[in-house]
């Protein structure tokens, strides 16, 4: 049970966010590929403190016969949080919302993965949540979609994801917890912007028809941002900037 | 585990899929609908008479029920003076030949965590309100949505079917000991449960280039891909779900977000003037 | 947690009992077939504010294939609570009496439905109480078997249930959960009149030998009332009557 | 989800089978045994030390284990001055080839809400008596059914093993604390917990127009259906359970009443006596 | 909730333990074959008051067909506590307890079985501890090893187990639960004594490496001598002797 | 239910299983290493921000991460005067293609129960000092241990971790209101966890007649049985657990336990020094 203090004031005087970022600042991000020895692709991704491993397997035959597909390959994905990763030990018993998000990235991926190319067969995605202060869902996409591409499975574009919010009335891009927790809204997106294709959107909280076009704008120009750190870090491996440098 | 599903809802014949994506390409719908157009709904409220609130809906053929229940629980420990919430969803085996039995799958979690996402942060229901003994003592919002027959489009069947029974919904009687015990009195209500703002759905689906709302099993088994929108009375979003394997231009997801704008606040109305015409006629 | 009131008087000064029936008096039963679109059968059966869905699927090949029997279609039957549909909130994980009532309902059914006739096949029949005020299991039974009809399936004869009780030392026709709550015996009978079969019985409570008898035959003139309507319900489609009048 | 049996308990030869059939239509059963013959039981008692009151029971060769333990735990909010009850079964893996290890299925789960029910409402144990802190604490009687080795009626050597494992159950001793702590003195008793009444089950097989009780697995695998009927050592009926896939004529179940009634009275007396003369014996 | 006495003293003043017995002197063991009808091998063991049954299933045909291996039978293990067997009593579902000594039974066995003799079948050994007063893991070794005697399964030697404790500072030999909660340490090992081959054994507690040294070959020892007792009782189908007599 | 694996975790190629066999014999290993020789290894404490105490372990190709987190909860009745531990285990399925989702399998649990009585015994943790309001309020240590991948001697690289991790846990600060209320001040320290005892496992492969330390998987694919040795820092054992499906001589028993207080030894001292280093220059 953590003390529930006074809901912290968010933009500052000045303008900045609590966390001193401006509001289309991403947190410094780090990007890794291959960090596993086993997995036929992996990828640790960092959004500030939030961390995320992926790894993929496949395509190989699937586990269960019955959920083959003649004529593409399944994809297969589980988003899960380590016990320690959140601030109260997360039971590892998959929750609700474990279950909803896994769905959700597995559909943000779905459109560039070229699954054709591999009846019959499945990809898996295990995400592993190591340590999270907001943003897990979206940093994931970024890792599962890194960790496919390490794997050598063919796709359309990488799918780069980011939150934007709404805190003290003010949208800002890459929300961490406390911005999550305190703000008005938290709207996570991701997108494939070679083919200018949004594969994932939610809104948990209440935005006006301006506040949304305005909050997507921004989503959409980090996803750019992102997605460029995405292709370096597959050509060097290993990626560590603040990515709008 | 998300799984691509090998076996869909439903098969529309290949013959059949390709006269629908041509007739859509032109603005006409199997159903003979408008693109803009949701099917016939009707609403009974009070459907349930154990619960608190209640409603079954039949939007075309699909059929959903949804139970309001308010029992005294705890508070959260971060949220000791309000009132709880809980929205579930049971896909039941009766809807659908390929519904099973067993705890609710990736598809019927994600309608009800859609559902309670669009009130929760609006605070369509005063939680605040529901408060019986402070930091100890609370009312537990159950929202259950049971769906009976499965036709396409449960989000907004169950959004309609969540605002009627939300709109119908009393305040058990109780009787707070001087130690704090509380006794509900069967039966005997307080007073209405009330709105601080009325929230529907609209999903519109995506096919080829061309937007539809509420979609049919039909229309769903061949749409590129889905997105829910939550629309309050006052016209603002309270919530989004893109749902399903495609994908939309951003072009797309901003002529869907002033369609579901529009649709909504007129499904709002229909919803709450069905409802109240009921409460006026009926108990 | 309901008050726990006085247990009240069931059988009144004038013999009537506390809702204003005869001893042998059914409540309002009403009966529905036909009102889902999805399934082979189904059918909506009231007795009084007990509400009991029933859809019927198949005959269809087995989800499970270790389930199918060479000769003969198997039952597959749920009994199944809605959580709205009881005073107290229920959880939708399948109690223990769900577990039972599934079975004891099934085997009810058993006699009458000509499985002979599909080998390999299953026969799924889904129940779910949606409103519960006593005899839910009876209701089920009866509203099972409509479905069956209503998708054709071939049977012998259609069972219809009804459950009686002792309520203040008096023998009575369809218990309400008051009556079954504060009454001495409740006793759960289905039957197939026209074979002269009782497919269910179950007794909860204690009866003297006489008694028990007694209740037998109250259950059986209840039975056969039901099963008239039932008949009478498959020829109009619907009917809401006073089964008794 | 109950689904119509596809692997029996047991298959018996068809050979055998249809002798079976034919001599019971003579009133004779394989076994030798007549059709209103129980087989020979045996009942030992104390059989499970760390329990407050067990009993080993070999019925032909169908062995069960009853285990009663008294444990303090919280009343339920509508009977606030009793005790509680709770009775579950396990047919555990040793006792046939066809089970596997796992939650109780549904025969288990039906064996032993079965008890429960010839057990509950006859008041066969005066809960009002298992009260420790008024409202707050009172004793749980856990009653487990232990099925070892399966040959046939499970339901009536379950039943034989709870009178008996109930008639020698003690009630722990306890310390109740001012603040209403209570401590459990490990291996002291208080005293008896008593039977206001004896209760026990028939279970009676119907094979073509024939009644017969305490069938065993081989006819159990032939039989049309089975009727169990609980008695109490007053002479009425505490429970009723038709179970199986077949059903029973009125003639027939009134006649199944009779036969239980009189075999019950009996078995009562029979395992009453052996309990009693073992706990003479011992201890 | 059972009342927490002082800690006993467990070692006396003429060095007997608490219980009367000396350090090196095992509990009356009682073993029993072929106590069950179904079963195709079974056994009652009994150390003192700890009572275990085990029942052995096959060589059979696999009840899940991935399960087999082409070249040899698999052993399926439970271990499992009847709810009335502890003091507090024990929820049915199997505990993690419960699945460790599952596995480290299981491995106790598989090197004496001859399973290739077998090939794509499975052997089920079912372990129901009835009564638990300490040791029932190495009593269910020897339980399991009688009844894969009993059932005929070909073996290079019977396994025997028994536990060792340290209490009050001595090693003493197959400690009972109060022996185990107040000591030091518990030392469970189980052995096929004629093939010199030590197949289980675990440490719950701290020894000096000479104390653990003394452990072991007590605990052999005693498993000789239980070693003798199995021999005998498949001769004689039943034994009740002090075996150490 | 404990079944023999039919799908080992690797599957070595016959003829590299036998040059494996044939180099071992002559106490030269695959990898080059002696038989007495542990992998390389890297520890990063402070892995996860979140956590009250963590490290990230790699050894050889085997990645683990040790988080150990402070929540408050009850003490166990029989001990209301010390705080509690709680050691869990999964092997997540990024670490093998033969992992798959879902609860604990019986590995997983072994190595979390090996661990944990490789602590608990010896005292490591002072849980004595772990209460915050007596009898009422302690501390509950969680530590899980979290396989990323798996390259062989699981254990090991977990007890590893999980020693880096407790060096540097630290205890939440917290206030007791006057009524017992415990708030926790999220990211603020009172001090150190310390440990009474440091604590490692060593585990042994015994292949024909060879004893090696620290199997990779390939070596873990053909071994005969493997034991594992918890030693404390004062040189005793605190734990073993021969866990595999053969079996070992007495002779050979005697041996590993040699060799594991050896090679304990020296880790418990490299763990501990690689970790101070990291807590000196970081933070």
């Amino acid at each position: 049970m953590v003390s529930t203090s006074e809901r912290p004031r968010l933009i500052m005087e000045d303008g900045r966010r609590y966390n001193g970022r401006a509001y289309d600042e991403l947190r410094p991000i780090r990007m890794q590929v291959g960090v596993l020895n086993n997995a036929n692709g992996s990828a640790l991704v960092e959004y500030g403190r939030t961390k995320v491993l992926a790894a993929v397997y496949g395509p190989r035959e699937p586990q269960l016969k019955h959920v083959s597909i003649p004529y593409r390959a399944v994809l297969r994905c589980r988003y899960h949080m380590a016990p320690f990763s959140t601030h109260d030990r997360k039971s590892p018993a998959p929750s609700r919302r474990e279950v909803e998000l896994s769905k959700v990235i597995r559909e943000s991926l779905e459109p560039v993965v070229v699954s054709e190319m591999f009846p019959r067969t499945s990809i898996d995605i295990f995400i592993e949540v190591l340590n999270a202060d907001g943003g897990t869902r979206t940093a994931s996409v970024t890792a599962a979609s890194l960790a496919l591409a390490d794997a050598g499975i063919p796709m359309k574009d990488l799918v780069a994801g980011v939150a934007v919010g709404k805190v003290d009335g003010v949208i800002v891009l890459d929300i961490d917890e406390v911005e999550d927790m305190y703000g008005e809204a938290d709207m996570p997106v991701a997108a494939a912007p070679s083919l200018n294709l949004i594969t994932l959107l939610q809104l948990n909280g209440v935005l006006t028809p301006d506040e949304f076009k305005k909050s997507l704008d921004l989503a959409l120009s980090g996803i750019r941002r992102i997605h460029e750190g995405m292709k370096e870090t597959l050509r060097r491996r290993y990626l560590e900037v603040k990515v709008e440098e | 585990m998300s799984v691509t599903p090998s076996s869909p809802d439903y098969i529309l014949p290949k013959l059949k899929a390709e006269t629908l994506a041509s007739l859509v390409k032109k603005g006409v719908r199997l159903s003979g609908r408008a693109l803009d157009e949701f099917r016939d709904f009707s609403v009974k409220v009070g459907y349930i008479p154990n619960a608190d609130g209640s409603a079954f809906v039949k939007l075309g053929n699909t059929q959903v029920v949804a139970g309001v229940k308010l029992e005294v629980g705890t508070p959260y420990p971060d949220t000791p003076n309000e009132g709880t919430l809980v929205v579930s969803a049971e896909f039941v085996p009766t809807a659908s030949p390929v519904f099973e039995p067993g705890p609710p799958d990736e598809n019927a979690i994600e309608l009800a965590r859609v559902i309670d996402r669009s009130l929760r942060e609006i605070r369509a229901i005063d939680l605040s309100k529901l408060v019986l003994v402070p930091g100890k003592k609370v009312w537990v919002v159950w929202i259950d949505i049971y769906v009976l027959d499965h036709d396409g489009n449960l989000v907004d069947a169950s959004a309609i079917a969540v605002l009627a029974a939300l709109l119908t919904t009393k305040i058990p009687k109780v009787v707070v000991s001087p130690e704090g015990g509380i006794t509900v009195k069967k039966g005997e209500y307080e007073g209405e449960l009330g709105l601080s703002r009325r929230v529907i759905t609209v999903t519109i689906g995506k096919l080829g280039d061309v937007l539809l709302v509420d979609p049919d099993l039909e229309e769903e088994s061949v749409l590129d891909t889905k997105i829910v929108v939550a629309v309050s009375d006052d016209g603002r979003i309270s919530g989004i779900q893109k749902s399903g394997m495609g994908a939309l231009t951003y072009e797309e997801v901003l002529k869907a977000m002033d369609l579901a704008l529009r649709k909504g606040g007129e499904l709002i109305e229909l919803v709450s003037s069905a409802t109240l015409k009921q409460l006026k006629e009926g108990s």
